[in-house]
């Protein structure tokens, strides 16, 4: 445990974002001071997207920029939401006049400084509306608590509300696209190696040779209850369950899938994993119209998935098969 | 009065810098493991620009602070004690502060911090240390206590309320993730901000 | 360490190639019976293209079976060559009459499986042909010894005999293609913490909690030599050194970059290897035409990464820009 | 004799399939820490294939073993083991063997593996153990030793054989990338080539 391939821990997300951009070949941006990552062509004569968080989640959210996806992704520091200031910098280098939206987690943090950030932008007569994503059934969600986490679903609200923008929509049909995804799209996820913050000394948190947490984030915050590992078939059975309860899913209703690794896990395991799902749903009469397998949500190191099902009507699949440039998502 | 302030938050940075590990371990039992590096973050950056400013009231060094913390903390704590030193820049005179005067700023700073996060006393967070604190003084002040055994009790009521958190089940902030098994655990933020009355009474009283 | 997310050990290879295959979205096929990944549409009517080794190394090589790469990758089992018998399977599956090229990479293992395959496919009338790459400069090269590995540099001759191929060249001019890829490609890799394979009790090396491995293969092989872990920014400028040495690259040659994780690794710390990478290169006037960032040659859950350098002349850079169904190479 | 040879091979697979883990460990520290996984798949399958299966001569089970072998082991040792038992299955006789026989055999093997694998004695191979066993059948027939003696003298060339490759530096297989740190480990091919003619002498010795 501990070792990593960095510098200083100080700089690990300014020395990432610069990675990134470099990675685009020319199609990506740094703002100059700042950790934000933009379309080399913004503004454009559109709906902007916005969205971001802590860093440690990559290819998200810098990667999703891009035509088709995100106008501007902002970066804070590891599991750490961005401040307002950063945001505000992001949603004026990328207003084309046509109005922003905000893409949101649902974690306090991330709340109240996109909320501040919104503020300040509409101080400045930026038109600005935001969505708040929270796919993770782990969490209970009542009103009185902080509600459901935004975890790996958030990918797929990106590349659909980022396609509605494409086709030339207003602000409030973006918006409810993305709504529409955030209603419609559940994820759950559990890991059996924790990660490791980069000015940290020691795991978020820690488990036995035997054990797996399940329900767990993306910011190595402890799951809902650790237990013993079990085959990844079991596992697998478990998530989609929870989350085919909490989506109404039932025979014949048609949906994409998403195996996401946590950062740590093998490709092979997910493939393993993803042979169990795509079984799963067929044998309930479930179709898949898309299959995705990969890393698309991460929390640094960790060694665990996510499963993330999204139900399609005809509307939301083909902005979800519409053209984009970002290749994670084709 | 400025140049005092200016100390004050000088001493409160080197307080957090230097429980930077003992926060984020807390907070990596009970939510992501980063409460520590966040305000050591926003405090180093505080230092830079408290030495290097010069500043003509205690106002403009609280706003100064709140500045900085909102645009270096980032998570749920930056906005937080941003709003709250915010607020207090918004009523703290210059002049020398009485009970009411304690009273009053340590009222406008949990506003602040229930405007932004909508929680309440019991939920597992850094109120939970304020609020107690606050009521503390409120009922020194209404007992006409001297100032000085007003801010040691304040202290003791401060303490009581981070301690009070272990018992408590987080329905706030990343810890909520927990349900129960977030019982057990002092809360990161409740502790942060104990250490800052701490060091803002023990200061004052010298 | 030990942790998985599988199944039965022995099994994990063939669940592995089901979930790829179900990933496809439609586009790729398993051949009954063996763990053989093929193009739906196979044969096509031009110069076929197989390859394969051992698994463990996701998304190689089945991943880049599609439209403009392979048209057969053949999965052994974990890190072991896949047998004669199911080579020549794959061969007879893809070959439309236009003669087959192998991509081999060079182990003992492999080139004997591969050698045998070829007799048999001879013995029935097939054209073929076979590449050997052996791009990995940690191992030395001699008459003497079995010569270099094969490594990440593998995926550019997939990229570039695959273009070639789909442009309707002969078998000849494919494997002159690809031979030129094998002669200007260079890679170097280090890991910082081990893989442990499914069915075995412990990990194929172990390093202690400062140390590293210099010059690692894709096999969980010990490397070249432990030493002390640096800092990623003075890793990578060790490992072009030695790339760009052997390749004899100077001022003003134009390159592809390839940033390769092994598995285990955060895209975080790949992006921040990533730039140090471009930097180096840029202040050595080197001129990276294309930059990839991601998995492309992994050894299981290993931590580290590895380095490739392509140097591009203008018919390369055209086969590698050329058009393809695989997003990874896109 | 048919069943005798059964017999044999079903024996050493038992061999093979107990020392899977220590032949593993062995390929871990040099190689790629599959040589024991590899072998025991493919014995495993021989075992399914010869209990099921009835067999007409020595000849035919060394031709299934080196089919079975070559289809389901993979890697280094798959090809070569399979053409070691192949080339044997093209030369061996159903009538008693002689010491004659024997060297015949185990120089047929040997060429069968130099002819895929390109190796020498000295390399840190499997060769290092069946060259000086084979040198040593030779050496006994010279020297018209009987059958037992030979067959002991070889056991233990053999056994040294396997052991020098401790010493040996690698130049052929995985363990040549390690270069001099291939030298203080024994071979993995080595070890399952002398747990082959050990069981092969010892039950015939019987
Ligand atoms: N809604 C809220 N109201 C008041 N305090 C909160 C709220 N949410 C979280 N907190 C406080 O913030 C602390 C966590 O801060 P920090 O770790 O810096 O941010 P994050 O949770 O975004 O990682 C918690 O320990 C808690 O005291
Ligand atoms: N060229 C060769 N000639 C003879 N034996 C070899 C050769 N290359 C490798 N070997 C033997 O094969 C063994 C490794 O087999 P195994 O682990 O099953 O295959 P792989 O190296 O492909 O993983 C080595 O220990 C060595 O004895
Ligand atoms: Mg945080
Ligand atoms: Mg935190
Ligand atoms: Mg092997
Ligand atoms: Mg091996």
């Amino acid at each position: 445990m501990g070792k990593k391939l960095i510098n200083d821990p100080d700089n690990v997300v300014k020395e990432m974002i610069e990675g990134i951009v470099m990675a685009s070949n020319d199609r990506l941006e740094k703002l100059d001071g700042y950790n934000i990552v933009l379309r080399k062509d913004a503004p454009v004569e559109k709906v902007a997207l916005v969205s971001g968080g802590g860093s440690g989640h990559e290819p998200a959210h810098a990667a999703y920029v891009g035509q088709g996806m995100l106008d501007a992704a902002v970066a804070g520091d590891v599991f750490t939401s961005p401040t307002p200031d950063a945001i505000f910098e992001a949603v004026k280098a990328v207003d084309s006049g046509n109005g922003v939206l905000l893409i949101i987690k649902n974690y306090t943090g991330d709340l109240m400084n996109f909320e501040m950030a919104a503020e300040m932008a509409e101080a400045e007569g930026i038109e600005i509306e935001q969505v708040i994503v929270n796919d993770d059934v782990a969490v209970e969600d009542s009103l009185y608590t902080t509600g459901r986490r935004g975890v790996a679903g958030t990918v797929f609200v990106h590349k659909i509300a980022g396609a509605k923008a494409a086709s030339g929509a207003e602000l409030k049909e973006v918006k409810r696209s993305a709504e529409k995804v955030i209603k419609n799209v559940r994820t759950k996820g559990v890991a059996i190696n924790p990660c490791q913050l980069p000015a940290a000394e020691n795991s978020t948190f820690s488990l036995a040779e035997d054990e797996m947490e399940m329900g767990i984030g993306i910011h190595g915050e402890p799951g809902t209850e650790k237990v013993k590992i079990k085959k990844v078939d079991e596992i697998v059975d478990s998530l989609l369950k929870d989350i085919l309860t909490d989506l109404k899913i039932k025979k014949d209703d048609k949906v994409a899938l998403m195996v996401n690794g946590m950062g740590g896990t093998p490709l092979m395991e997910l493939y393993i994993a993803n042979r169990r799902a795509n079984n799963f749903l067929s044998n309930k009469g479930i179709k898949i119209s898309k299959n995705y397998v990969g890393e698309f949500m991460t929390s640094l190191e960790m060694e665990g998935l996510s499963l993330t099902i999204l139900k399609l009507d005809g509307d939301l699949t083909n902005l979800l098969e519409a053209e984009t440039e970002v290749n994670l998502l084709k | 009065m400025a140049n005092k302030t200016k100390e004050l938050f000088l001493k409160t940075a080197d307080v957090i810098i230097e429980n930077k590990n003992y926060l984020t371990e807390l907070d990596a039992a009970i939510g992501d493991g980063d409460h520590g590096v966040n305000l050591a973050r926003g405090f180093k950056k505080l230092k830079d620009k408290l030495e290097n400013g010069s500043f003509e009231s205690r106002s403009e060094v609280f706003k100064l602070t709140a500045m900085t913390l909102i645009s270096n903390v980032g998570g749920a704590s930056g906005p937080l004690y941003g709003t709250a030193f915010l607020n207090i820049s918004k009523v703290i005179a210059d002049s020398r502060l009485d009970l009411e005067d304690l009273v009053e700023i340590s009222e406008e700073a949990i506003a602040g911090i229930q405007k932004r996060g909508r929680a309440e006393a019991g939920e597992k967070t850094m109120l939970d240390t304020l609020i107690p604190a606050s009521e503390s003084l409120k009922e020194s002040r209404d007992n006409n206590l001297d100032l000085d055994t007003a801010l040691k009790n304040c202290l003791q009521a401060a303490a009581a309320g981070m301690e009070n958190t272990i018992e408590m089940q987080a329905t706030k902030g990343r810890a909520s993730y927990l349900g129960e098994r977030s019982i057990g655990h002092q809360d990161p933020g409740a502790t942060s901000s104990y250490l800052i009355i701490e060091t803002f009474i023990k200061n004052s009283l010298k």
